[in-house]
């Protein structure tokens, strides 16, 4: 298989079909386990620390209850591990996207490489924003 | 501008491009000449099959081929060019196949074949598939396949060159006048060999299956400068156009089973049962040839029995009743035809049946060539040296009075293939010739006369009437009457033609201007249609006079050349017809 | 102008639903970049995640992603099965309903989980 | 019933362009070619459009009426369920004059997917075999009478590029890539597999929706982007 557009449109499909799994668990746990939801994943241990400390510590610091929630995400191996492929496939499918639509808008040879050097360039620095994030978070909180 | 290729092909159909083909595997320059773009040509309306005796499905002989063509053509067909035709059928359908054309296939992968009108087994005995087909858009993959090839042969194309005019010295042809659309220039293109292809004149009448460019180009072109035109009496009319609009429904239509129907008849419909051909042709019924099928239509009609009853053959018409054969087999063998019939008659061809009336369909007669496809200047076959003609502009003649369907295919693959190669020899043997004085002087006038003469006739005017005229006065059924009448027209109507005016001065895509040289082409071939109509007492084929309704084999088993003497004189004179195998018979079906 | 039909229309907005969540997605992870940094800089970040107007862009959001994410499974279908293709037109209708019906529910559940 | 036909009008000499209007008494079973032909003929002769066939098998008719690629022949005035009939040039291509545009680049376009069999095999002495079944495969795509339609329908196409390989020749390499009697795929899926090939095809539909031939086009597309995904 070459890199020619192929391999491209087929992983465009393919981090497509993988986005539509990996988002609806982002939205479930950041949006619903962030909120007001407690239970689910953190109950069969995917989480930083046990529920219980968790809960012990949101209600002795209110202020800081979210931290908390997302602390105990965001530090634990599993979910820096679905994270990291999350940030990648988003990013890939985004900015591939993206190129997609300059290679059809931008007629000019020049101009259409120029842009999509831009566009490149961007993802690669988000990525690696979004992965140093994710990797270098380590508050020990628990 | 001034071009110089080895050889020129005009017409960019089926005959062109075979021929074109022939041309470019060798190693001379070849330019295609078309006043459209190649697969917008008219053999890619053809719907039903090509005939070749290939024994695919049951078995076949290419001289039951041979004996179904000569008695199609009521006798008038030379049986040497028949038998060439029908022999080289084989090798140049299955060298269709190998350029890639998708013919429909048996169970076994071979080319799929089904029944036709006309031919039948062991010289008359039941009609036999050997129609090879590519669902009904045979002619579509014909044209399609033979571009394609020329594609990568690199074949030179001028698309949407109108060629106007031949450049003859003396007695030889030395290439032609052409006018680009595009800009209104005018080109001449110098050659030593020069195909015509350029098809028939089906656009004189006023129903016909022909296309809006069918305009009789090339034989009115070859008449203007003294070549004769040979049977142009015999003009085939389809049984079954779509009422009124002319569109065909393919012949493949009764070929799987389709049966005509009168208004007697409206319960049958969807029985499967005999229709009214049943009683007329026992053997063959529906598969009759066409202008048996054509002539028993109109005589239903005028009896009362068409399906509004009113016994006028021009509004009035039948039925092509399908419904038997099931959605099935109309959708997939017949996909084509049931969409033309639900777009424009908004019939539904799985339930009911499709009003047909007889079209006017091809042109037996034409430009005179010999089995090489070598130009004719005179019934004593002598040859005009660097042209050629090929396809329905052509008369060889292998379609006689009467043409058998699936046979205009062939006659196109083998006799562009025939002449192609004939060119090749030639080119290698000849010179370029001397192109002296202004060759394009004369078309220039005219175009000029066109635009700025100040001629106030109308085209709108004309082309109606002529058609009108010709339909009526000399087509199914033709009488001395009613053939004056035609000629006496068509010769006021040339008077007027010489007034035209045109309203569009630009330069650029002139679609007026064209319109008004196919008319004066068409005029000539009409003239010609209806002089030797007259001409002919006879009833042959296609041609039936009803003040001659016998044929005559004593006066008339010849073949007309008709000249032009001078503005609205002719003279005509006789070629008799080649018999080898096949004495002539009373033909019955 | 060309008659914008069902697969045209389907087309435009996947494109802009496109454009928006890459346009989130920069946000969002520059916003997570700063959030990871210790509680102070988490907080404060909230903070502007709950203002009404981030709020809303953010349910309008879930529409484009419910609607991007349906209708990038029915292209996959298309390209993948003949089914699909022949009846794109109706899979069209379906995308729509389904992203439809998805944003009501889940429009609601965000509203009032975060309020 | 009574029309308004409008008529898009380009003068190469001026290179002005505008739109004519026609009132028209027309019956509603006429094709729109029909009432083309009557304008030119009744109302103004200098109208340039391109016609031959007249019943949808020989493409010369291509246009675009009330917004959308149609067969001016094939589409009859009562279909378009309006009173109002505009007819524009097919678009992307450079319009020549009126309605007639220049179908030599369409035409050149064509010839980058190689669309003629290039044999797997040297002939045999008889037909090459092919079962019903290899045959059905690329039945659909035979149909294509090369109108334009469905390329100058696509936005890939008329809004962007028209580098864009485009429909057209798509439908004629689904239809020898899938014939099995060739072999010549190579060159082929090089141009498909080029950046201005079938990756911006986005499934839009458009071109199934404007052939005349009812090919099913973004289907034969999505059999070729597999194909190549994995062939090469």
């Amino acid at each position: 298989m070459s890199s020619r557009g192929s391999s491209a449109w087929l992983l465009q499909r393919v981090t497509g079909a993988l986005l539509f799994i990996t988002l609806g668990t982002h939205f479930y746990l950041y949006h619903y386990f962030m909120g007001p939801g407690m239970w689910g994943f953190d109950s069969i241990g995917f989480g930083a620390t046990d529920l219980a400390t968790l809960k012990a510590m949101m209600e002795s610091n209110p202020e800081m209850a979210k931290y908390y929630k997302l602390a105990h995400l965001f530090a634990a191996p599993l979910w820096k591990v679905f994270d990291v492929t999350f940030i990648s496939l988003g990013t890939y499918h985004g900015f591939y996207g993206i190129k997609a639509i300059i290679d059809d808008w931008v007629t000019h040879d020049g101009w259409r490489s120029v842009a999509n050097w831009v566009v490149y360039i961007c993802g690669v620095v988000l990525w690696v924003m979004g992965i140093v994030a994710v990797i270098s978070f380590n508050p020990e909180l628990f | 501008m001034v071009h110089k290729f080895d050889a020129i092909v005009v017409g960019a159909g089926g005959a062109g491009l075979r021929c074109a083909l022939e041309l470019s595997q060798h190693n001379y320059s070849v330019a295609v000449l078309s006043k459209l773009y190649p697969v917008r040509s008219h053999t890619g309306a053809a719907q039903g099959g090509v005939g070749a005796a290939l024994g695919n499905e049951e078995p076949d002989n290419p001289e039951w081929h041979f004996f179904d063509t000569v008695k199609g053509s009521d006798y008038l067909g030379d049986q040497d060019a028949i038998e060439i035709m029908c022999e080289d059928a084989v090798e140049a359908i299955l060298e269709l196949e190998h350029f890639g054309l998708p013919f429909s296939r048996t169970p076994e992968g071979k080319i799929a074949q089904r029944p036709f009108g006309g031919h039948t087994k062991n010289f008359g005995e039941a009609p036999v598939k050997r129609a090879c087909y590519a669902a009904d858009r045979t002619g579509h993959m014909i044209l399609h396949t033979l571009f394609e090839q020329c594609v990568k042969n690199e074949v030179r194309f001028f698309n949407e060159f109108y060629v106007l005019d031949l450049i003859m010295d003396g007695d030889i042809c030395q290439g032609v006048i052409a006018f680009d659309l595009a800009t209104g220039e005018i080109h001449v293109f110098q050659a030593k060999a020069t195909m015509l292809a350029t098809g028939g004149h089906g656009r004189a009448f006023s129903v016909t299956s022909n296309a809006h460019t069918y305009t009789g180009d090339g034989m009115a072109i070859c008449f203007r400068r003294g070549i004769p035109m040979e049977d142009m009496e015999f003009v085939q009319f389809h049984p079954t156009g779509m009422r009124k609009l002319g569109i065909l429904i393919s012949e493949a239509a009764r070929g799987e089973g389709g049966i005509l129907r009168n208004r007697e008849d409206l319960e049958n419909i969807g029985s499967g049962k005999d229709g009214f051909m049943g009683a007329l042709a026992p053997t063959v019924k529906d598969l009759a040839p066409r202008d048996v099928i054509a002539r028993a239509m109109y005589n239903e009609i005028k009896e009362g029995r068409g399906i509004e009853g009113s016994g006028d053959t021009g509004s009035d018409y039948l039925y092509l009743d399908l419904v038997h054969l099931g959605a099935e087999i109309v959708n997939e063998r017949l996909p084509d035809i049931s969409h033309f019939a639900r777009t424009y008659l908004a019939v539904e061809p799985i339930k009911e049946p499709i009003p047909v009336q007889p079209t006017t369909h091809y042109a037996m007669g034409g430009i005179p060539t010999d089995i090489e496809g070598r130009v004719l200047w005179d019934a004593k076959n002598k040859v005009v040296p660097g042209l050629y003609a090929a396809g329905e502009v052509a008369c060889v003649s292998v379609h006689g009075a009467n043409r058998l369907g699936t046979n205009s295919l062939l006659d196109i693959v083998v006799f562009g293939r025939r002449g192609g190669k004939d060119m090749v020899r030639y080119i290698n043997e000849a010179e370029f010739g001397h192109i002296t004085g202004e060759p394009d002087g004369f078309i220039r006038g005219e175009i000029d006369r066109l635009q700025n003469g100040g001629g106030t006739e109308k085209v709108v005017d004309l082309r109606p009437e002529m058609q009108n005229v010709m339909m009526v006065n000399s087509g199914v059924f033709r009488s001395k009457e009613s053939l004056t009448k035609a000629r006496d027209t068509i010769l006021e109507l040339r008077q007027r033609y010489q007034k035209i005016g045109i309203q569009d001065k630009n330069a650029y895509f002139n679609t007026e201007l064209v319109e008004a040289i196919e008319l004066g082409f068409l005029l000539d071939s009409a003239w010609m249609i209806a002089e030797s109509a007259l001409h002919r007492t006879e009833s042959r084929g296609a041609h039936s006079r009803e003040d001659f309704p016998e044929r005559d084999d004593e006066k008339w088993l010849k073949h007309t050349f008709i000249h032009y003497e001078a503005d609205s004189k002719v003279k005509f004179d006789y070629k008799p017809v080649t018999i080898t195998k096949f004495k002539p018979k009373p033909r019955v079906y | 102008m060309y008659k914008i039909k069902e697969g045209m229309l389907a087309w435009i907005l996947h494109k802009i639903t496109g454009i928006a969540i890459v346009a989130f997605l920069i946000f969002h992870i520059w916003s997570m970049s700063k959030m990871s940094k210790g509680p102070e800089a988490f907080n404060a970040v909230i903070e502007t995640y709950k203002t009404p107007l981030f709020r809303a862009g953010e349910v309008l959001l879930l529409g484009g992603v419910l609607f991007h994410a349906l209708n990038g499974m029915r292209l996959i279908l298309g390209e993948f099965t003949a089914w699909a293709m022949k009846q794109h037109k109706l899979l069209v209708y379906l995308t729509y309903i389904l992203a439809g019906a998805l944003f009501l529910v889940g429009a609601w559940f965000m509203w009032r989980a975060e309020g | 019933m009574e029309v308004t036909v409008e008529i898009y009008r380009y003068d190469p000499d001026t290179e002005e362009s505008r739109f004519d209007t026609f009132v028209k008494e027309v019956d509603p079973k006429d094709r729109v070619l029909d009432v083309m032909m009557a304008i030119k003929d009744e109302d103004d002769g200098t109208i340039a459009f391109r016609k031959s066939c007249a019943h949808g098998v020989c493409g010369s008719d291509a246009m675009e009426i009330n917004g959308l690629n149609r067969l001016a022949c094939q589409v009859l005035v009562q279909d378009l369920k309006s009173k109002r009939i505009r007819i524009e040039p097919i678009r992307g291509m450079k319009v020549l004059r009126d309605l007639i545009v220049d179908m030599d680049s369409f035409f050149a376009g064509l010839e980058k997917v190689k669309p003629y069999l290039i044999p797997a095999e040297p002939a045999p002495a008889t037909e090459r075999l092919q079962s019903i079944g290899d045959r059905a495969i690329f039945d659909d795509t035979t149909k294509c009478i090369m109108c334009g339609s469905c390329t100058t329908s696509c936005p890939s196409f008329r809004w962007f590029n028209q580098d864009f390989v485009g429909p057209a020749a798509f439908v004629k390499a689904h239809r020898f890539i899938f014939d099995s009697r060739d072999g010549g795929n190579e060159p082929r899926l090089e141009i498909l597999d080029d950046k201005d090939g079938l990756w911006r095809c986005h499934s839009i539909f458009n071109c199934t929706d404007a052939c005349p031939r009812e090919i099913h086009i973004t289907k034969a597309i999505g059999d070729l982007k597999r194909y190549t995904v994995v062939h090469r």
